[in-house]
């Protein structure tokens, strides 16, 4: 139908997904801008210290014009790669000032730590290739299937690394974490002063046996909670026991408690 | 590498069946052997060979119930049993005391119990002290002035530190993937490197001979 | 049957070396067998004879980290289809690091991701230290005391490594100054707000010597 059919870009999120990093691309199986650079320069076919930086720079130039066209968004340090070399090929192409100014490195120089980066990015992915074609372990070569029954434990090592060291503490900070944050867990009490005042105040409507559930204050849901109301309340009511003022009285074990003013504690002139 | 070649001879044959004795993780039958092998290989000749190979040597083929395996000669068994060591592999419990003690030192054991929400049971702590990893390090001066616990040398042998001052923090932790952003605010590591405290009493009594080292380090 | 017999001769002691090494659950350092031998026994003498006895066989020895096990040949890994296991892939990510840490070490974060010209992504150090081919060795004397990585027992073992001066290509590259961390100066992109000449902090000398120091542990 229409021959405006994406080509083949074949590109994915690099391999995870942090958020921090989720707008870096893999572009076709590269990287990032030094990879790419790298891919480029084998085109060249040369040692690569004796590359054309000039010739390298036109090809990566090429390269992020030709993915900007396709209105692909590039990951900034690609930009910040091609406006560095753009510099520097500008910098290589003019006559050689002579000595330069004093805060310049000298564009060869430049040059040439470039293509140091890319032969040190070589050798390491030489390496991983050498190091991914060595025997393996359990790939391509086996140990012992049925060690002895009495099993000799290497014992001059122990088997515990830094970082099992850091991940156990770890997950014991959150788990001790998890355990202490609770922001409701606040306890508020109900203190005992109030629960005092509390009491002197309603004492003289308590002439008959009261429940305490019905003489203590109600929680409101913010303040201290109910089992805190009732427990200062029953306090302060020994209190008021002690001073002859009120009389306690329960049935039975954990059966409900009764509170009711003893009459000879207050001037009766009190009563509404 | 693949299993090109046409016939292989006797002793590749024989190689072959060795490896296979070797890394199975139990004794193999003849016919597990052929599964194996190329056609028409001569598994009896190569167990021949083997068996007359390994005669007398420190390890030897034996047949029990028609299956082959290699096995240590039983002459040399004592040098087996003589071994049964404490594996030195640190269990769950004991690695995750011993992170406690490294970034919380000096520490008493109630505190350990609290960060580790379970109490510790005496062979954790007696395991560390005995290993070398911690040490007796002074009395906190607070009530029943408990015992607190650091770090001692082989700790950071082991794990290459040159001093407490060089464990891992929470940039560390978080450059290693440990720590995400979803931890809680208020999380924070101790520094190890904190001085000698105050509220702290040298170990007086006898029972802790490491002491006269505890002020000669950092 | 206990080691009674005095002074035993060498093709005992191989003997014994190999019962030892065939039994054990895992690589064995010459101290750990010495352990077990008589005084004076000569190991080196008798993992060599060993060595040599078994070359070419189906099973070899080998020396990964500075410790001796008997492994299958590679090239009969084609027989070992029960007995493979399906290894953790390692992304192409992942395996560079790997390299450069190896190469490099002891190696910062930074330095790792100088070399790639990205930086690491979330998941692919802590894969490695959880594998347990990388471990977090010490902290750089530098500013900010970065923490270093270097590679672990476990790298060596996986790979069939003696030691890290056993990497492919390792003596080459250091000879051409490929390993060297210091970048010539000038590389970075320019920022006007620096001064290009500003050199980075030197790497702590002597880092070579160390990675020896490293595995001796006590």
């Amino acid at each position: 139908m229409t021959e405006a059919f994406q080509p083949n870009l074949d590109f994915s999120a690099a391999e995870t997904v942090d958020a921090r990093e989720a707008f870096v691309v893999d572009l076709e199986g590269y990287e990032g801008p030094l990879h790419v650079l790298l891919a480029l320069a084998r085109t060249q076919k040369v040692d690569l210290l004796k590359l054309s930086i000039t010739t390298l720079a036109e090809q990566y130039l090429a390269f992020v014009h030709e993915a900007r066209r396709r209105n692909f968004s590039l990951a900034a340090d690609y930009l910040v790669m091609a406006s560095w070399l753009a510099y520097l090929k500008s910098r290589l192409l003019l006559p050689r000032a002579e000595k330069g100014r004093g805060d310049e490195v000298p564009a060869e120089e430049m040059a040439a730590a470039l293509a140091f980066r890319l032969q040190k990015l070589e050798a390491m992915r030489r390496a991983s290739e050498a190091l991914q074609a060595r025997p393996q372990l359990k790939r391509d070569v086996f140990t012992r299937g049925d060690p002895e029954a009495t099993v000799i434990v290497p014992s001059d090592r122990i088997d515990a690394s830094l970082y099992d060291l850091m991940s156990a503490y770890v997950t014991q900070r959150r788990r001790e974490q998890a355990r202490h944050y609770n922001p409701t867990q606040r306890v508020e009490a109900y203190p005992l002063g109030d629960a005092r005042d509390w009491l002197r105040d309603i004492l003289p409507r308590l002439a008959d046996w009261t429940p305490l559930e019905r003489v203590a204050p109600e929680a409101d849901g913010h303040g201290p909670s109910q089992a805190s109301y009732l427990a200062s309340t029953l306090s302060a009511s020994l209190e008021l026991v002690k001073e002859g003022a009120m009389a306690v009285r329960q049935d039975a074990a954990f059966a409900e408690l009764w509170l009711k003013r003893q009459g000879t504690g207050l001037p009766l002139e009190l009563t509404p | 590498m693949t299993d090109l070649r046409f016939a292989p001879d006797e002793t590749e044959i024989e190689r072959r069946v060795e490896a296979l004795l070797f890394a199975a993780a139990g004794p193999l039958s003849a016919a597990e052997m052929a599964r194996r092998l190329p056609e028409g290989a001569d598994i009896g000749q190569a167990l021949a060979g083997l068996r007359a190979r390994y005669e007398g040597r420190g390890v030897e083929l034996e047949c029990v119930a028609d299956r082959w395996r290699f096995r240590t000669s039983p002459d040399l068994s004592f040098l087996m049993t003589e071994e049964r060591e404490e594996p030195r592999r640190l269990s769950k419990a004991a690695l995750e005391t011993l992170a406690i003690i490294a970034y919380h030192q000096p520490v008493t054991r109630a505190e350990i119990e609290s960060v580790r929400g379970v109490s510790i049971s005496r062979g954790t702590l007696d395991l560390l002290l005995e290993m070398g990893f911690v040490r007796l390090r002074g009395r906190r001066r607070s009530p029943g002035r408990p015992v607190t616990y650091a770090t001692a040398d082989r700790f950071l042998e082991h794990f290459g530190l040159a001093s407490v001052h060089d464990l891992p923090g929470v940039a560390d932790m978080r450059a290693a993937g440990l720590l995400d952003l979803s931890l809680p605010t208020g999380f924070e590591v101790p520094d190890p490197s904190r001085g000698i405290h105050e509220d702290e009493d040298p170990i007086e009594d006898a029972d802790a001979p490491e002491f006269a080292q505890d002020f000669i380090g950092t």
